[in-house]
């Protein structure tokens, strides 16, 4: 686990606790066909910090090292040793973005209720399978049509947030999902908590005042959002694989096989040492990566990709390594090690595939003027 | 049969036989091997009534149990002229999910164990399709290792009463005769203490729950025995020499893949699904993907393994005939057979992006990717570990020293772990 | 190994008695900074065969088995187990194509040389480093302008194989090498007996009886010619691997650790398997693609570039693994496990990566109808 | 000194100093760890002329032996001290080369083991850069099992006799003092019958051959010992109980990477060469290749693989300072480093395609990926197996169970291989 504070050690404890009593494994099983948004558990997440980490402390927010993604980094990661629901990542980056370029009125309203734990927001983030929103302005309107590929949690929320374009010029919106017009059709996914769906707008009117952050800064805002976003996902993806360790190395102690545990054999040990490493780089990663990014250090951007390649690359191949390791009940439903994989490859692929976070990183280097000139 | 048919003049025969007897093999329910049917368990229960009645087209046909003697129902003709039938049934519809188990290990082990009884009692009626057998072999403590069954038999009189519970069964919800393992002695070494036995799947005490994958498949079943009653008639070999029976077990279960003489046809119509190079081909051209050269790249890698594999496959087969290699070659295949599928798993969830962990309902190979990427390692387990044929390379093929076992006194006082009670 | 018929097996103990008898490891090291081809050594391989086996029988030469590139795969096999010295790879390719395309002359000339042992012949076929040579038809003339970035063997040919481009049009030509205007660069290689040079062309006059096949046939050919090498690189690399894995397995039993021999530690075993399985893998596919490719098969150039892209990936990094499992005196020069890996990646990555191959592959998948109606 | 000068004080001495006395560093002698230096013999040698020059400078100005007590010739200060030095030394040109060996582990152990004669007499030596110490530690024959040495001490009367061979030395060709670990009694367990000795490299009966590494390095020496004789008084701890000795030369060997408080500077110049993200770009971009995805991709892995190699060891570090995680996590960053160094040299390879095999001479960078491809492996041997730091993380970190050993007898009876005779 990451290096904390004692005041986000108690929050961790806290957190963790409250997972484990709600979300034991049998229960994230039984939520595959069920509703998986449970909004009185969610506003007792939120009392417990879940939801205003990344809010200033003006619009009613706080973090608790200074750091509020570094905190928020330890919720995620508990989400990921779990396979919790809740719409923590796409929740949290809303309250970000309102704190942050919304008006007042949108701070007042949107945000609050989301720090509150009654609000519920998604993000329409910019994913791979491109599909456009355009906006109309109509001087006392705003017209949106178009469609998102893939959003997450759209059907329990309240706002959502999407960049629509006019004119080339990319803008963020906050729409409410009652909005007439706006249209859900569910995808389906391998998370068994997540729900995930297509959103389709036509002729979805809103009030100008819907406009978040200024106009023709909406991409901007969506690569500013995607950075949190990448590092949430590599904390769930280090908790999920910390969880899958956990279980396994227990296994290789208790199975025995010819008279002797698995932990026993050599070849085992050796693969058991490959997985403690990258359990234990992964959370380095995602823990540097919370750091530059909650502090906005000019690197961020780096860090957080970095994070999201390692992770999303590795921890998926490492969970699968652990159920090789249990041998044919590790492919059975019944038992706990899907869950985390399932967890973690959603959060791999999506806003970004490992193989993407790779080219952003290449992107983002910077030639010294040495190599320059010496070639 | 006084004259035995050439090879010829019997392929001649069925040629002219099938057109009119056997149906058409359709395409479309070729199934994709990693990921769940989709079908119900009303179609497949359909399926198994189908197959049960074109064993016994077969049969009447005279072209089932083609290398069984004739007094057990069977044509007492030649492997050549199995495989020369195997080659006439292409494009028919036959009885393909019916033959392993039954046929391989079951029937090859009452033919090579059983006593002249049994095989009359129930050869005949396999071949007719009367009788589907079930392998109770695995069990939820073995894992690589058979030999640590634990599920016991108990005499009593004339009679064998079984505890315990078995594992990884297939038709084990439907079938009506099971072979299984069982131990029959706690202080002999543990491959001394074995003994085989058959029953009706009717019989009082057995317990079916089905198995379901991470994939959705509900293909294996679990059986929990308590207090089932065994005749001794029906006990497969002699008492505590179960092992020998195991190891001929093990031999025909490998056969499987290679073409047993006591299997019809070249194996379940099955499909690389998502995994076949110009399924992905086809793909990445819809997602405007194609003409970027990792695209390519990654396609390319998976057809290459798909080839090497079948070069591999001659290859091996063909040095283990010559005795260029001996038997214990085949662990190569089956390790080089889990390291392609469970790349091309991966290959192909790459290639899906997101598309793999969120899709579009009606996008049933966006599905297969998904689910045959979670339950990618089935084909590193299944039929044996990767682990288990890397032993085998190592210590048989190559000759490098045997890992230490801890499991060569009686077995009541072999370490089973923490949580399982070193003797009964 | 393969499995071959008598008279290949007679022929493959020949060959390889002979190139352990000239070609011990000690003496390509000592080759690395001395002249790598010896003439006479090289003549008495072609008494032995090595340079007929894609021939004609009406040219002097001729197959052992009927498919002389899967007798002349058993040659290139034990060229890698011994990394041994030899024009074996350019001589053989250029062979083949004067015997497919050349004329009566070319047939009568160079390649009755090349059959003797006497001839020796490069081929500068298509690499990744483009380097174009032109060529302009003065009707008495050819003379050809450019460059060729990399050419194996070119300072000890008679003969080189070039393609060049008049109007689009790429034709083949068989240009000796002491026509005035071509000068010859040398690079630097791994390999510790191959030389590399860069081959330029400087109005290099040619009678138009140079050309080799038909005028704008000079891509087909190259392809033609580039499976041939394909094959025979794979077979290399087979060699390669298997003199290296034989040198470890013999290792992994005679070295103690901790009082036991390397060969019974279960992960060191484990290891060796997989090594195991990849040359066994790398054999079937050479032997398999040699098959396809010698019979002119529909998927001869699939076979061809399916073995190099399986051996070229899996070769070097096994060799890489039996370096590991050596420890320090693994990467020392007095080793000889470098000299396979020098011959495995020199085979790898000239005349098409494996990456390449890999797509080569995918480019030359056919689409079934069935696919392209479902879809 | 009566009372001690304050970090901030002496770091500003060191700052009023160093631009006086030592040269500035020249970033292009920075060295590219994974491939030959290209210096020459004479040039090498030059160059720790200039070193003891330099360490002689660093004595005479008060900034020798930071940490080392006033009666040795050292500062008797503290860690804080040498690492606020080390901090100002950034940018100067210093004996970097010749800290490893001669100050961890030979001073280290010379402070803990020695008799007070052995440091008086050889402690300001080392420090005024007159004394070059080598470790003969491995053997050819050890590998990762440095206490199964089997070279040899006879005692004879006040004196030792030593024969057989130490491998794997750096200043081998060069060095003035040895440090050398021998067996002393056969009859003894492994670890109980083993003596560190020292003696200087001019007593005769040493032989020094230099090792050539596949990418033409020459750093390294094997000697061979015959008939060397030393004085016992030359002899470092107790007879037999060398291995307490190692122990400690081991821990002294692992604090290099760290930053010993007996270590000047921060480790010898070297960068990442052609591994180095930027350089990989400028490379793609000059050959037409920076456009590709994959090109970008692969870049971006390396560059990855160097980020959060950083975060690990910050990460590691720290919990292993703060109690949570024990010393032997540090096997978590050999293991990471080695993955990563080798991951990275394919990675180049790849990107060079055909100019990683054969290469114009005047293009060095296109040189060094492709020896580095070659001698790839040294980044997972050299300083401990990747191997050996599995071992560690499994057994140590994770608690998992100890391999068999077979050395547990009289090291006379432990079998070392059918080349090696069992006793001698």
């Amino acid at each position: 686990m990451f290096t904390l504070t004692a005041d986000q050690e108690l929050f961790e404890a806290t957190t963790a606790q409250f997972l484990a009593a709600h979300y034991g494994s049998e229960r994230i099983r039984q939520m595959r066909y069920a509703p998986a948004f449970e909004p009185e558990i969610w506003q007792r997440g939120a009392e417990l910090g879940w939801t205003s980490l990344l809010a200033a402390e003006a619009d009613g927010g706080g973090s608790i090292s200074g750091n509020g993604l570094l905190d928020l980094l330890v919720v995620a990661f508990h989400f990921g040793r779990h396979a919790a629901p809740g719409p923590l990542l796409g929740t949290n980056v809303v309250a970000l973005a309102l704190g942050r370029w919304g008006s007042a009125a949108q701070r007042q309203g949107p945000l609050a209720g989301i720090l509150s734990g009654v609000g519920v927001a998604a993000w329409a983030g910019p994913v791979g399978q491109a599909a456009r929103v355009q906006v109309d302005d109509t001087g006392e309107h705003l017209v949106l049509n178009g469609a998102v590929a893939c959003v997450d949690g759209a059907a329990d929320a309240h706002h959502l947030v999407v960049s629509a374009e006019i004119d080339q010029s990319i803008t963020q919106y906050l729409v409410p999902l009652v909005s007439p017009g706006i249209s859900l059709s569910p995808l389906e996914g391998l998370d068994l908590t997540r729900r995930f769906h297509r959103v389709t707008f036509t002729n979805v009117r809103l009030p100008t005042g819907a406009r978040l952050g200024a106009p023709g800064e909406g991409s901007a805002q969506d690569a500013e959002l995607l950075d949190v976003m990448a590092v949430l996902q590599a904390g769930e993806i280090a908790g999920a694989m910390h969880r899958a360790f956990e279980i396994t190395l227990q296994w290789t102690l208790d199975r025995y096989s010819f008279g002797r545990p698995l932990a026993s054999y050599q070849e085992i040990k050796h693969r058991v040492a490959d997985l403690r490493m990258h359990l234990e780089a992964s959370e380095a990663a995602a823990a540097r990566a919370a750091r530059a990014v909650g502090e906005r250090a000019p690197d961020a951007s780096t860090w957080a990709a970095a994070a999201k390649a390692y992770t999303g690359r590795h921890g998926p191949e490492m969970i699968q390594d652990c159920i090789q390791l249990h041998g044919g009940i590790g492919v059975t439903f019944e038992h706990d090690l899907h869950l985390f994989l399932r967890r973690a490859v959603t959060d791999a692929q999506l806003y970004g595939t490992p193989e993407s976070a790779s080219r952003r990183v290449a992107q983002l280097i910077e030639t010294p003027e040495s190599l320059v000139a010496a070639r | 049969m006084s004259e035995q048919i050439s090879v010829a003049d019997f392929a001649a025969r069925a040629r002219g036989w099938l057109p009119d007897y056997l149906p058409a093999a359709d395409p479309a329910a070729a199934q994709f091997f990693l990921t769940a049917t989709g079908s119900s368990d009303v179609e497949d229960l359909a399926r198994i009534q189908t197959c049960r009645a074109l064993q016994r087209k077969l049969h009447d046909g005279g072209f089932a149990g083609i290398c069984v003697p004739p007094e057990y129902g069977g044509q007492g003709l030649t492997p050549a002229h199995q495989a020369a039938f195997n080659r006439e049934l292409r494009g028919y519809d036959y009885p393909a999910e019916i033959q392993a188990s039954t046929f391989i290990p079951a029937m090859a082990l009452l033919l090579e164990f059983g006593t002249e009884e049994q095989k009359l009692r129930h050869i005949p009626a396999m071949l007719r399709g009367e009788e589907i057998w079930i392998q109770f072999l695995s069990e939820p403590g073995s894992g690589s290792d058979a030999a640590s069954a634990v599920t016991t038999a108990t005499r009593e009189g004339d009679q064998w009463v079984l505890n315990g519970s078995k594992i990884w069964t297939t038709a084990g919800w439907y079938g009506d005769w099971a072979i299984c393992l069982a131990r029959t002695n706690w202080d002999a070494e543990k491959h001394r203490g074995l003994t085989v036995f058959t029953f009706p799947m009717s019989t009082p005490g057995i317990e079916v729950r089905r198995i379901e994958l991470v994939n959705g498949s509900r293909e294996f079943c679990q059986e929990y025995l308590t207090d089932v009653v065994v005749s001794d008639a029906d006990r497969l070999g002699e008492v505590d020499a179960g092992w020998d029976v195991v190891t001929r077990w093990l031999y025909h279960e490998r056969t499987i893949a290679g073409g047993s003489k006591y299997v019809t046809g070249q194996g379940n119509q099955s499909t690389e699904g998502p995994y076949e190079a110009a399924v992905m081909a086809a793909l990445a051209r819809e997602h405007g993907t194609w003409d970027e050269p990792r695209t390519q790249e990654l396609i390319g890698e998976a057809r290459v393994l798909g080839l090497v594999r079948s070069a591999l496959v001659q290859s091996v087969t063909r040095k283990m005939a010559d005795g260029a290699l001996p038997h214990h070659a085949a662990a190569i295949l089956r390790l080089f057979s889990g390291m392609a599928t469970t790349r091309r798993a991966s290959i192909a969830y790459e290639l899906a992006g997101e598309r793999g962990v969120a899709w579009d309902p009606a996008d049933r190979t966006d599905a297969q990717v998904a689910l045959g990427y979670v339950v990618r390692q089935a084909a590193c387990i299944g039929g044996g570990t990767t682990e288990m044929a890397r032993n085998v390379i190592s210590e048989r093929l190559l000759g490098m020293p045997r890992e230490r076992r801890a499991d060569s006194e009686a077995f009541r006082d072999v370490p089973r772990g923490p949580g399982t009670s070193r003797s009964r």
